[in-house]
């Protein structure tokens, strides 16, 4: 059941609208953004419906929902949002808070595995280097075999580069890192 | 909605910020945009020691971060005095644009994001896309070409970010671009109208989440199919490669017959110029493009 | 010593900027209480002795303000009002008046906020510049200190 | 020495809670010429105002400060009890210290300061006023009515018949307006037409009404009960007075049916020469310059048309002998007209629903695919469809290949309530017209699917809801509460994209065709006639109200009215409730053969004897005066002879603006109300 | 020269064309001139013209006790012409009741007769042959140095020269633009400008003036001549000239005999920068 009359709701209303630098107040849930997503079928809750799960401050539905990782940041929901409410951007928010509350959805582990990946390989080098953050990925999603012969094809074409190729300035990048993760 | 600035570039030398994918993956659509700046006597200079904009892994888990890694090579391009600067994927020019838009905004932001890259940005650096390019140099490449693409239907495939966030890409109408098919007209190609140009492909989804890209990109490469598009134009590394990488699969997940060539507008503009196509990188593709009759 | 609070008189025009400075009321836009308000039928009517005689009587600043050019109730009152501050405001300036201390707006019936936002700008400007002794105690200050 | 009386209102908590009134009425008292102070509840209550009457007398006051709300407000309230009480109104005054005090600053202290300042300031300038009577100016009893839509129709005849003239403009060739256009009326289904050509016939053979067609308003001069206006009588090329209407021109012209007509929103198309629907009032066609074959190839060349010999079809088969009725050489005419009131009656326009064209107010919602798939109409267009005089004859057949379509799919909202791309207003009549499309629908096409895209239903009004439920219960229309996000053609067919934010599912939907129900807006020029009627608008363009709720009628010009959806959207029975309560604004204006103005105007200060005036006659003031009202007096000696010109002005004219007073270098022009002294005594209190 | 004059000057008076001639006759000061008004046509011989005849006699043509004698001839330099210009585009003498005896001092130095009688001849003239004297580039030096100099500064700057002002209102007396019967700093109830010689009220004098005579100052200099303070009045004119010449499409007093006045007129596309 869903209480309003304690702060809790309000205040991760108040949160998520902080760092939104916007009113959740504002949709006014025509359900534009559900019609456009193109990520809609692979969504527990409909993006309409996260939205009014910020504006009711259900915060476990919110950071728990597999739709956060599921949206692939199109944007389209923002584009056409009669209210110019940014539910793209939204999403990134939830998608940080979840993370930080260790909430994040289990069956979403594929995508969280390779954000993870591909942001260690930029902390390390400055640039994505594919043969290491694919298979860091590989290890975490255990997706050994997936595009196996993708790869080799690449490979063979000089598409993907044996080696590292690191930045001068990684230790900036790596301080940056550092910088933005604190709390 | 018009295009910015319309004032042929052709001749000054443009900042370049290839980004990951163009530095792997995606290397013929680096290739192909250099070859033809060489032809147009464009200067190209890549923005040294650039690093990663964190694409959607970024900005998806970490905006602070993501306008961060973006801000630094703004900063670069802003030390190296690049005050335009050609970004072909759209993703990186969209983490470059509204990086920028989100510290312009913010004075405290901007402070902060300074000290975290111990640089500081004064603005003053803007991102084009490989259309604007293209449009731009308008002149420049009629002037060059003959038979151009001889009348070669190509389906303009935009893609998200091209167009979007409109606020923040100010690029084109974002429901009904034609930047691009004009584009591909002055190459004396045959832009073909389909529904889907601004679809989503399941962009960052290649690894992590195959099943998206394959219900998603199925839908564009039937429908462009369908429209009589002999290839589909692109501009964006990751269109390219889920719309070419997983097309075999969708043949085979779906039971179709596709075969279309995915090729980037660098690559064609290339054709129209007369490059010759292993310069261009044409032979990179997992679909790959049949020499048409010279 | 308490921060200074500039005394500032605006002339305005009945049908847009009184109007629109009800409309910011009827908002209950919140602002800085320094403005005086003197309500004339048109910008067309404000005199620039008015402007002079505020400063004599201790107005820190000035606010002049009507309807939009095209906008004006009898069609035409603030375009010739706008030829005539073209000129003054140079003169003043040129006779050692900051400009900051007669600021001249367009704000129209519907525009409550601009109403707000203009007045706490004008009165910022005001606490920069500080009291307008210089001119209110012309008749006590010795010439030679006129500048203080 | 002047006895003032000041008066603070509370106005309940509005002042009281950030004023100190008691306070402010303390240190009133003690201000030059004060000698009666005390601060009330509620002043404009009945016995509040009684309070400052009977003050007026035990105290035999002189001038009166009332500090309260906006004098924008409540002036005329309190100059009439003042009035009421013996004193004359223009002695009572009004500090406003709710809208721009208490209302606008939270500080007690500050606001009560300033409180005490802005009363400081009125004390100074009522000591200062003088007795003015009122300004009694001739009522020319005939009304402009601007418009002939249903608004200006009934407006036209409401004033027609109550004896006096009017003077009705509509720029169409044919008055009957967008309700002309429509098929049947909600919630009723009456034929639109059938109530609507009746009236549009007797106010064209009205007596009192004089109808200019296709014609245009110039300009507006003058003030209430004097208007001067100026009327273009655009071209028609055909001299109405011969025409008799018998269309044999419009059957003989080689572009007939070959261009889109405005009346079917482009579904059906006429000739250049046209007459624009079979009911048209008057019954009489035009020619379209901008597309006949004649005029065209005469600008091309250069020449005046009659030298033109291209085509000239028109007129061969014009059966009127000697002279054609056909007149190409004919010309714009600009007629004068004296009027003593105006009704605004202008209408709207119907966003189309595609991308913006240029000097459009809104970005347009180019996903729906408006400008790109002929089968997306908007509800217009849809009425015309379904009339019985449309393109179709009333049968439901879609654009692109003229089928019967079997699913339709009807949008709500299009740029209604849509910050990002339309208008942030509710169009407020589409919950109704599509409920009655999806029903019109039904009913002629048995088979058909009805699906409606919704995010409200929004049905106040008398037998409203009951038809919206009607459309849904009896008449099987699928109402989906989700708004559509793209459409996109699929083959012959258009898919589509919608949610129904109920299950929290994904809609989709193969359409034949897609009707959207596009937002009402402002006429595209409705600032400019704003501006020529000296008219307020809003952001919207929409015409504002002199006051929301107790004016809603009268524009912020005297003698100015509204009717209609010019002020904003509006559905057939508001518009002619509206349009009649304007006509009876008129009416009382009619009654009387003069009207009082407030004497606030210009004055020049005469010394006697003349000759000593202080006015130089510069006539700079002349020049200024943007209502002409300055003339040239001759004042002569003895023998007659003029010694000097000076200023006078038409006090019937001025409108009190006071240009002429801050023109003119020797301080001669006074405006009363306003004089030199009054603004210096309130500078002075400062 | 003096003979043409002279000449000229009579056969007005004996044909009748004119009543009066106002003209400039030797001062009882040697070197100096004065004004003079001549009505017989023996007197003409007392007309000279020559460097030191500066008074601008415009300032004669509203004067009452002038008027009453009809139709009068003027001996005028182009600032006088263009003076009288303005008052005839300012109602204040009508056109047909003055002529022009118009005279010129070349580069040189050396005094002319112009040969051009008419307005419209002598509106021609000044339009190809006289530039206004107020914009000179030279003239305008000052005006620009002190546009240079801080608020403060300028402040300090005028509040010495009004310091000085006595109020004996000398500038307005000779000025030909000053024309009014009662002028405001004259007007009491209410009191416009303060009337002692006081730091406000020569302030408030000293800008009233400036700004009455914006877009109608021919720049003949009088005011200044006249000032026995010696306060640089012609700086606040020239100054307003040119403000005004920058903002109203080259606007220069007396270049015209009708028309709309400058400050009696508008236009839709005037300056609106300065508005928020």
């Amino acid at each position: 059941m869903l209480t309003l009359h304690d702060t809790t709701a309000a205040e991760f209303r108040a949160a998520v609208e902080a760092s939104l630098g916007q009113k959740a107040a504002l949709c006014y849930q025509c359900g534009k953004c559900t019609a456009g997503c193109p990520m809609a079928w692979d969504m527990d809750l409909s993006p309409n419906q996260v939205v009014h799960a910020v504006q009711l401050g259900m915060r476990e539905k919110a950071l728990r929902c597999k739709s956060i990782w599921v949206c692939a940041s199109c944007e389209t929901c923002s584009t056409r949002c009669p209210k110019d409410f940014d539910l793209a951007r939204t999403m990134d928010v939830l998608r940080q808070m979840s993370l930080e509350a260790k909430m994040a959805c289990p069956e979403a582990h594929d995508i969280i595995d390779f954000h993870r990946s591909f942001l260690n390989s930029i902390r390390r080098h400055g640039r994505t280097h594919e043969p290491e953050f694919i298979a860091e990925y590989k290890l975490r999603s255990l997706h050994f075999f997936q595009d196996a012969w993708n790869a080799v094809w690449m490979a063979l074409r000089g598409k993907i580069n044996p080696l590292p190729r690191s930045i001068s300035g990684k230790a900036a990048i790596r301080r940056i890192f550092d910088r933005c993760r604190e709390r | 909605m018009t295009l910015p600035n319309q004032t042929p570039r052709s001749t000054c030398t443009l900042g370049y910020y290839p980004g990951c994918a163009l530095h792997g993956t995606s290397k013929e659509y680096d290739i192909s945009v250099r070859a033809v700046a060489a032809e147009l006597g464009q200067e190209l200079r890549e923005i040294e020691d650039w690093n990663c904009c964190g694409a959607s892994a970024g900005h998806s888990t970490n905006r602070k971060l993501a306008a961060c890694l973006s801000l630094r090579n703004l900063a670069l391009a802003r030390q190296q005095n690049l005050k335009t600067v050609l970004t072909p994927c759209p993703l990186c020019s969209k983490q470059l644009l509204s990086a920028a838009a989100e510290v312009a905004a913010n004075p405290q932001v901007r402070s902060e994001a300074e000290q975290t890259i111990e640089m500081s940005f004064g603005g003053g650096v803007r991102a084009i896309n490989y259309i604007q390019y293209c449009t731009d140099s308008l002149d420049a490449i009629s002037s060059r070409i003959g038979e151009g693409l001889r009348g070669l239907k190509a389906a303009c495939y935009y893609g998200c970010l091209l167009t979007r966030p409109p606020k923040v890409v100010q690029f084109d109408d974002a429901e009904h671009p034609t930047s691009m098919e004009n584009v591909v007209r002055a190459l004396k190609g045959e832009p073909v109208e389909f529904s889907c140009k601004t679809d989503c492909c399941g962009g960052g989804f290649t690894q992590s989440h195959p099943e998206a890209v394959l219900r998603l990109s199925r839908k564009i490469l039937e429908n462009a199919k369908a429209a009589g598009a002999e290839v589909i134009a692109v501009a964006c590394p990751m269109c390219q490669v889920n719309l070419d990488m997983r097309q075999a699969a969708i043949e085979k997940r779906y039971g179709i017959s596709l075969g279309l060539p995915i090729v980037y507008l660098s690559q064609l503009a290339g054709l129209a110029l007369g490059i010759d196509r292993k310069k261009l990188g044409l032979g990179l593709h997992f679909v790959s493009m049949p020499e048409r009759g010279a | 010593m308490a921060e200074f609070e500039p005394k500032i008189a605006a002339f305005v025009c009945t049908w847009c900027t009184y109007a629109g400075a009800d409309l910011a009321g009827t908002s209950r836009l919140q602002y800085a209480s320094n403005v005086r308000v003197i309500k004339l039928p048109c910008t067309g009517r404000i005199d620039f002795h008015f402007i002079i005689k505020a400063f004599e009587r201790g107005a820190d600043a000035v606010l002049v303000s009507g309807c939009h050019p095209g906008d004006c109730h009898y069609t035409a009152g603030n375009y010739h009002a706008r030829r005539r501050w073209t000129v003054f405001r140079k003169l003043l300036e040129f006779a050692g008046i900051e400009p900051d201390r007669v600021t001249f707006a367009w704000v129209s019936a519907a525009e409550g906020a601009k109403w707000a936002s203009l007045v706490n700008e004008v009165t910022e400007k005001a606490r920069k510049l500080g009291p307008f002794t210089r001119y209110q105690r012309l008749n006590e200050i010795a010439e030679g200190e006129a500048e203080r | 020495m002047s006895r003032i009386g000041v008066f603070i209102c509370h106005c309940g908590e509005n002042i009281a809670a950030t004023v100190d009134c008691p306070r402010v009425a303390r240190e009133a008292a003690s201000m030059p010429g004060v000698v009666h102070s005390v601060d009330y509840e509620y002043l404009c209550s009945d016995p509040g105002q009684s309070l400052i009457k009977d003050a007026i007398r035990e105290h035999r006051l002189s001038g009166v400060v009332v500090a309260s709300c906006s004098p924008r407000m409540h002036e005329t309230t309190f100059r009439r009890a003042a009035a009421e009480a013996g004193l004359n109104p223009f002695r009572c005054e009004m500090a406003n210290i709710r809208e721009q005090c208490s209302w606008v600053h939270a500080d007690r202290e500050q606001a009560t300061r300033k409180a005490v300042d802005l009363i400081r300031m009125m004390v100074h300038k009522v000591a200062r006023n003088e007795s003015l009577c009122p300004i009694k100016v001739p009522v020319n009893k005939t009304a402009l009515v601007v418009g002939g839509g249903i608004a200006g129709i009934q407006a036209a005849l409401d004033i027609a018949n109550a004896g006096h003239r009017v003077i009705l403009v509509e720029r169409e060739p044919s008055i009957g307006g967008h309700m002309a256009q429509l098929s049947e009326t909600f919630p009723t289904l009456d034929c639109s037409q059938c109530i609507l050509t009746p009236r549009m016939v007797e106010a064209a053979s009205h007596p009192n009404i004089t109808l200019h067609v296709y014609s245009e308003i110039e300009s507006l001069t003058g003030f209430i009960g004097n208007f001067e206006v100026k009327i273009r009588n655009k071209a028609k090329s055909v001299d109405l007075g011969l025409c008799t209407g018998c269309g044999a021109c419009t059957l003989a012209c080689p572009l007939a049916g070959r261009i889109g007509n405005e009346f079917d929103r482009g579904l059906g198309k006429r000739g250049a020469v046209y007459i624009p629907f079979p009911q048209a009032v008057p019954h009489k066609p035009v020619i379209d310059r901008a597309k006949c074959l004649r005029f065209q190839a005469a600008q091309k060349k250069g020449i005046p048309v009659q030298d033109c010999s291209v085509c000239g079809k028109c007129a061969d088969a014009c059966p009127i002998a000697p002279r054609k009725a056909i007149d190409f050489s004919q010309e714009d005419v600009i007629i004068t007209e004296k009027v003593g009131a105006v009704v605004i009656a202008t209408g709207y326009e119907l966003y189309t629903g595609g991308r913006p064209r240029p000097g459009d107010r809104y970005a347009g919602c180019g996903e729906y695919g408006y400008d790109d798939y002929p089968d997306v109409i908007n509800g217009m267009q849809f009425e015309r469809l379904a009339s019985a005089s449309g393109p179709t004859q009333g049968r439901i057949l879609r654009p692109s290949d003229g089928l019967e379509p079997q699913t339709v799919v009807f949008v709500k909202c299009v740029g209604s309530r849509d910050n990002a791309k339309g208008f942030t207003y509710c169009s407020k009549v589409c919950c109704m017209y599509t409920a009655k499309h999806a029903m019109l629908y039904r009913h002629k096409v048995h088979a058909g699917r009805a699906i409606v895209f919704y995010m409200d239903v929004r049905s106040p009004g008398k037998g409203f809801d009951e038809f919206v439920r009607r459309a849904i219960e009896d008449d099987d229309a699928c109402y989906i509460r989700g708004r559509v996000s793209k459409i996109t053609r699929e083959g012959g067919k258009l898919l589509v994209q919608g949610a129904d934010t109920l299950s929290g599912e994904q809609v989709e939907v193969m359409a034949d065709m897609v009707v959207l129900a596009t937002a009402m807006t402002a006429r595209h020029d409705a600032d400019e006639l704003a501006r020529k009627f000296r008219a307020a608008y809003d952001k919207d363009c929409w015409l504002t109200e002199a006051h929301p709720k107790l004016r809603p009628v009268e524009s912020a010009t005297a003698g100015v009215f509204l009717a209609g959806a010019c002020q904003g959207p509006k559905d057939i029975p508001d518009s002619v409730a509206q349009a009649s309560a304007a006509a009876g604004k008129v009416l009382v204006l009619f009654s009387s053969d003069e009207l009082q103005r407030e004497p606030l105007v210009a004055r020049v200060n005469r010394t006697a004897p003349p000759q000593y005036s202080t006015c130089t006659g510069c006539f700079a003031c002349k020049a200024a005066c943007p209502a002409g009202a300055i003339e040239v007096e001759d004042i002569t000696d003895k023998a007659g002879n003029t010694v000097k010109s000076v200023a006078r002005v038409n006090e019937g004219v001025c409108q009190g603006c006071g240009t002429c007073v801050a023109a003119c270098r020797s301080g001669s022009i006074e405006l009363c109300g306003f004089t030199d002294e009054q603004v210096f005594a309130q500078i002075d209190a400062l | 020269m003096i003979d043409q004059l002279r000449q000229r000057a009579r056969e007005l008076l004996t044909t009748g064309e004119a009543a009066c001639i106002i003209g400039y006759a030797d001062a009882s000061v040697p070197g100096k001139a004065t004004p003079i008004v001549i009505t017989r046509a023996e007197d003409a011989d007392r007309l000279v013209f020559h460097a030191a005849c500066c008074n601008n006699l415009a300032a004669y043509l509203t004067r009452p006790e002038i008027r009453k004698l009809g139709t009068v001839a003027m001996v005028a330099k182009p600032a006088d012409v263009r003076a009288a210009f303005v008052l005839m585009q300012e109602n204040q003498v009508r056109p047909d009741d003055v002529k022009f005896i118009a005279v010129d001092v070349t580069p040189a130095g050396e005094c002319t007769l112009l040969a051009q009688r008419t307005r419209e001849e002598l509106l021609d003239y000044l339009v190809k042959n006289v530039p206004p004297a107020e914009l000179a580039d030279d003239a305008l030096k000052d005006v620009a140095a002190l546009e240079e100099q801080k608020d403060g500064e300028r402040w300090h700057y005028w509040q010495q020269q009004f310091s000085r002002c006595i109020r004996c209102y000398a500038c307005r007396q000779v000025c030909p633009l000053c024309y009014c019967s009662r002028c405001v700093a004259d007007k009491n109830r209410p009191q416009w400008i303060e009337t002692s010689a006081h730091g406000r009220g020569n302030l408030a004098w000293n800008i009233t003036r400036a700004f009455h005579l914006a877009g109608r100052c021919v720049g003949c200099g009088e005011c200044e001549r006249a000032c026995p303070a010696g306060i640089p009045l012609m700086k606040l004119n020239r100054k307003l000239a040119k403000d005004v010449r920058d903002s109203f499409g080259g606007h220069a007093a007396g270049y015209a005999f009708s028309g709309e006045q400058l400050f009696a007129g508008y236009s839709p596309s005037d300056p609106n920068d300065f508005f928020e």
